[in-house]
């Protein structure tokens, strides 16, 4: 069983590296956009920093939603999601192997990122450091949610911004509890709370979301 | 062609058109009824002037904004569980009716947060869960309309549906947990017993004129759809027929 | 190989509100080559669809070795492999690398030489390292009937095999085909084109209402 | 009764417009509601028995 | 000539409303972008008056930036792009053509918009007004150097975040003098200088950008 | 219909580090077709693309009546019509608003009543008013036909136009063929199934060096 989906991981890690620049872009795009604010907004540091959670967040959100429409739509096109479906092994699995990968190829390198621009954005230490910890739980949330999302817009023309539109709403809980944990922790409440909040929304989508996905997914193909 | 369960379908649509006029002229009664109350019993409130009559309107539309979703889903969970067509027609129609009070609640409330806030709007909890709800009812619209095909569509938006609702009672419940400059109980209830009771009998009377109007706008849909998907078979034809 | 069964009864095929076909019934046993004839829009891709369990019947049943294919989705799919219209060949990774996803995804191991060989045997030797965007029309579907041979499925599903590939190709594919039938294979296949099949079991099944003139067996 | 006259009505004590807005706005929904529903229900109609007529011949 | 512009023009609008949903979609995506801005920074209304502008450029910006990536790419899948640069009529006015059509369904509406979410980050009446006649400007500018981003991704993948990763840099100029004369007229000090210099910014992407992207769909499709 | 002439000289194309083919000559006159064959992969279809302008040639050059295609772009694009692999069929238009929307494209004034008459005789009058999603592989061939039938040009470059088609629309399309070439046409096609055109003045031009056993033409 685990073998299948280290299947499905292995074949998406390598279509990725495969165009090298892939990942680095919706990094990339993380950047440009979080950088974009300071040049919509004005440069003063105290708003920077009091806005920096919320739209490094934001940021975040929208740079790793922008590459799940591609979640099955690229395998679907040539045919081989068929044939994914059509292997003896549970739909469910290839819903979390994809799920999986995709938070690995767009999520982690997200991560990584996210402190240089917490710093550019005046962050305190201990903010960047919650910071990361929340994106460490909400990213996945984002990768097992737009899997539904991806898997219910398959093959519709303008399945990308439908995604978009689907997915967000869902989303929002992650987005407040992330955003509140760091602002919490500037404004010396804490952040535990939200962050086991965004903990448990984390294994209730993981619980959920693979599947209502790998529904969605059998009825997209019929 | 439609090959099995037709005979439940054109049962319903008939039992539907019975229905319908009963929960239509119900609806314009309670309606008159209520306007009359809101308007001509309910007495100026000592602290907002006449601003809360908004009330009326405002809070049976919010409930029904979250009532109409939580029946949604219900039919969306019982045509996957038993793939009953009724259904997901049920849930199909019901939904522009839902997004309808959704924004009229959004509405409503933009217009009595100006004089009582001196904001149309302020990113409170209550206010963007309820702007939330507005996008989950276009987003499953928008689901259905982009996808052609019946059934892949009814199953589909019934999903999203699904998923939708376990978020519903979190973005809710976000009340709590979310900082926010929080609204305060703008009226009391509790402190003039007998406004009270006949602002709550206006508002009971409105949500109940908003129900009848919604099942029987929901009926007509249904048998709208009906129709279409049934245009085959021999009764559509029939009743097609003696319509000429 | 034991004897397999792939049955079916009364199908009924909805696409829209047209009715492609209804009271379908056929039963193909081990050995046997169905060849699905009919003309353009007729709904062959449709039936082969049912048949692979991926779209679902309007009325009717498919049964394989007795039981409805629904019950028992994991020996069904294991035992299959279907081709469709499009390859399912990702564009980005070569031949090889190709069929060894294709088969991790079906569970099985890789087993490279064999792979390779498959490849050369289907003239893709000159193309074992680029990556298949390259690749012609023909070349892809050749990449696509490797996976097909490795697989080692008792029922092959086949959508229009032939398109795009050249007259070589056919002739191979021909002897493929026999050589799995022989084997104690099942096959389905749609095709337009003439194909020769000498000594084969064959069914036709014609879908739709259009004649088809020239049996496409020789 | 509340009202002096109808021009105190309409006034509603200086929220007239958050109060008839309110109010116009809920009632143009339903009514578009109604009207692009009796318009859907029509046309289905319509196309039905056209559909039907289309197929007899 | 313009014959030639008109047809492509009608085809695009004709596709869009087949879809009925299509064009709302950019919309609602504008309108969400820009409601995850509060729920992840805090519901102050000062401070999101003072941000409103820039968060509602950028988002206008993402938002019809998202649908920029089909610009092309659903003809070239289908290969109906082929056969349009196979016409006898020049390439740039096919491109021309295409820009405007984009404009059309996905800028129009974000004006539409606008004003609603100008209210409810507190804006004054002014400031929707410059804001307006900022998106006016700006809009049309995304969607010609659109086009040139389009035409230069066309085919690859991941060319929509790759183009994201290609625009974003060339638009800031108008998303700085956009924003910028919003947040002058809400400081007092006028944003005439602000809009004239979009204004030429408009025409100079008028001038070159469909000439290039002309260029880059030949070298696409070769 | 006056004299044209298709004419390439000394033509090489080159895909990635792999010479195609070099030194390719010939020239094609009114009323001729010029057949293209070779085994999978071979470049028949680069060829194609090359003789549209699509692609731009290695060494050599191709010249419509005398001139070089780049240098007369114009003329040469309204003289030519090009079908490849992709159909360059609308998924959410119907038939006829496809037709319309080519015509348009290609600068002409659209005929409804001809363009309906012209599905027809493809077959395909059930499918008028059906978006082309929902059409089978070989109906939306079909669509691609009718609007290379409707655009009146001289020269048609089709690539496998054959694909997907069933046995009565493979016998439409050699009509077709002969008729356009007895109207004065040009025809540059690539195929790898057997084509019945008796009383056509072909060209035989094998790309590669895969042999093609039997001649496609009877
Ligand atoms: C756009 C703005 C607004 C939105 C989206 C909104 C939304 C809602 C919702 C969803 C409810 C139902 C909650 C429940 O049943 O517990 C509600 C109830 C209510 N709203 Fe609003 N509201 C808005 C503005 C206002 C304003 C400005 C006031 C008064 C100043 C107000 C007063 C009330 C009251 C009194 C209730 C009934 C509370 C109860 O019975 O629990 N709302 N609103
Ligand atoms: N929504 C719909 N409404 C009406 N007809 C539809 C719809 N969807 C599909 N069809 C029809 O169903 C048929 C689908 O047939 P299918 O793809 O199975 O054909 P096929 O036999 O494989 O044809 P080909 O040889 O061209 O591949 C087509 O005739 C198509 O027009
Ligand atoms: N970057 C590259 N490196 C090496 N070879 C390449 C590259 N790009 C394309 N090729 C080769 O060029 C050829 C392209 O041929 P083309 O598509 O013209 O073939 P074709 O004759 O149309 O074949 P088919 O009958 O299969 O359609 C293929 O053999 C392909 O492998
Ligand atoms: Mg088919
Ligand atoms: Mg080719």
């Amino acid at each position: 069983m685990h073998r299948f989906v280290l299947a499905v991981l292995r074949r998406d890690l390598t279509l990725a590296t495969r165009r090298r620049g892939d990942w680095l872009i919706a990094q990339f795009f993380f950047v440009m956009v979080a950088s974009l604010f300071p040049l919509g907004v004005g440069p003063e540091p105290a708003m920077l920093a009091r806005i920096g959670p919320g739209v490094l967040w934001v940021a975040a959100t929208l740079a790793s939603l922008l590459s799940l429409s591609r979640l099955f739509a690229d395998d679907h096109r040539d045919g081989s999601l068929e044939h994914m479906v059509l292997s003896p092994e549970p739909t469910v699995l290839l819903v979390l192997g994809k799920s999986l990968a995709h938070w690995l190829i767009y999520g982690i390198p997200l991560l990584l990122v996210a402190p240089v621009l917490g710093i550019q954005f005046n962050l305190s230490w201990e903010a960047i450091w919650v910071l990361e910890l929340s994106l460490l739980l909400g990213t996945p949330i984002l990768s097992l949610l737009g899997g539904v999302g991806a898997a219910l817009t398959l093959g519709l023309r303008g399945g990308g911004v439908l995604l978009t539109l689907l997915i967000l709403p869902l989303y929002v809980p992650a987005l407040i509890f992330g955003a509140g944990a760091v602002d919490g922790v500037m404004a010396g409440t804490g952040a535990e709370a939200h962050l086991s909040l965004l903990g448990a929304f984390f294994v209730l989508s993981l619980m959920i979301a693979p599947w209502i996905a790998s529904a969605a997914l059998r009825v997209s193909l019929e | 062609m439609n090959l099995y369960t037709y005979a439940s379908p054109a049962n319903f649509y008939r039992l539907a058109g019975k229905l319908i006029p009963w929960f239509a002229w119900g609806a314009g009664i309670l309606t008159v009824w209520g306007l009359y109350i809101s308007f001509f019993m309910a007495p100026t409130d000592f602290q907002q002037g006449e601003a809360y009559r908004i009330i009326f309107i405002h809070v049976p539309a919010a409930w029904m904004s979250m009532f109409i979703y939580m029946v949604m889903a219900f039919w969306g969970a019982i045509g996957l569980a038993f793939n009953t067509r009724l259904s997901f027609m049920m849930a199909r129609a019901l939904a522009p009716t839902g997004a309808m009070f959704t924004f009229v609640a959004l509405w409503t409330g933009a217009l009595w947060g100006k004089p009582m806030w001196g904001a149309w709007w302020v990113w409170d909890a209550r206010l963007t869960s309820e702007l939330i709800l507005l996008f989950l009812y276009i987003g499953i619209i928008a689901l259905w309309a982009a996808i052609d095909d019946i059934r892949r569509g009814d199953r589909a938006g019934s999903l999203l549906t699904l998923i939708g609702a376990i978020n519903v009672p979190i973005i809710y419940f976000s009340v709590k947990w979310w900082n926010t400059l929080h609204q305060g109980s703008t009226i009391n209830l509790m402190k003039a017993p007998s406004m009270a009771k006949i602002m709550l009998l206006g508002m009971l009377v409105l949500a109940i004129a908003a129900w009848f109007y919604t099942i029987a706008v929901a009926l007509v849909r249904v048998r709208r759809v009906i129709l279409e998907r049934e245009r085959q078979t021999e009764w559509v034809k029939a009743i097609l027929e003696k319509e000429n | 190989m034991s004897d397999f069964l792939l049955s079916v009864h009364d199908l009924a095929c909805a696409r829209g509100d047209r009715l492609l076909f209804k009271g379908m019934n056929f039963s193909l046993k081990t050995g046997e080559l169905l060849l699905v004839q009919g003309g353009n829009g007729q709904g062959k891709t449709s039936l082969l669809r049912l048949l692979t369990g991926l779209a679902r019947p309007e009325a009717g049943e498919v049964r394989w070795c007795g039981a409805l294919i629904g019950r028992q989705r994991e020996t069904f799919h294991a035992a299959m492999v279907y081709l469709g219209h499009a390859n399912g060949v990702k564009d980005d990774l070569n031949p090889v690398e190709n069929l060894r996803f294709a088969e991790g995804l079906q569970g099985r191991t890789f087993d490279a030489p064999r792979a390779v060989a498959t490849l050369e045997r289907l003239g893709l030797s000159r193309c074992l390292d680029l990556p298949c965007r390259v690749l012609s029309f023909g070349q892809r579907r050749r990449v696509a009937l490797a996976s097909l041979l490795l697989a080692g499925a008792v029922l092959w599903i086949l959508d229009e095999p032939l398109t795009g590939l050249d007259v070589h190709a056919v002739t191979l594919m021909e002897g493929l085909i026999r050589d799995h039938l022989t084997a104690g294979g099942m096959v389905v296949a749609t095709t337009h084109q003439a194909l020769n099949l000498e000594g084969v079991n064959v069914q036709r099944l014609l879908v739709g209402n259009v004649a088809i003139p020239e049996l496409a067996v020789n | 009764m509340e009202w002096a006259s109808w021009s105190d009505f309409w006034n509603m004590g200086g929220y007239g417009l958050y109060i008839w807005g309110s109010y116009g706005v809920t009632v143009a929904g339903v009514l578009i509601e109604v009207i692009l529903l009796k318009r859907a229900s029509a046309e289905t109609r319509r196309s039905l028995k056209r559909m039907q007529q289309w197929e007899e011949q």
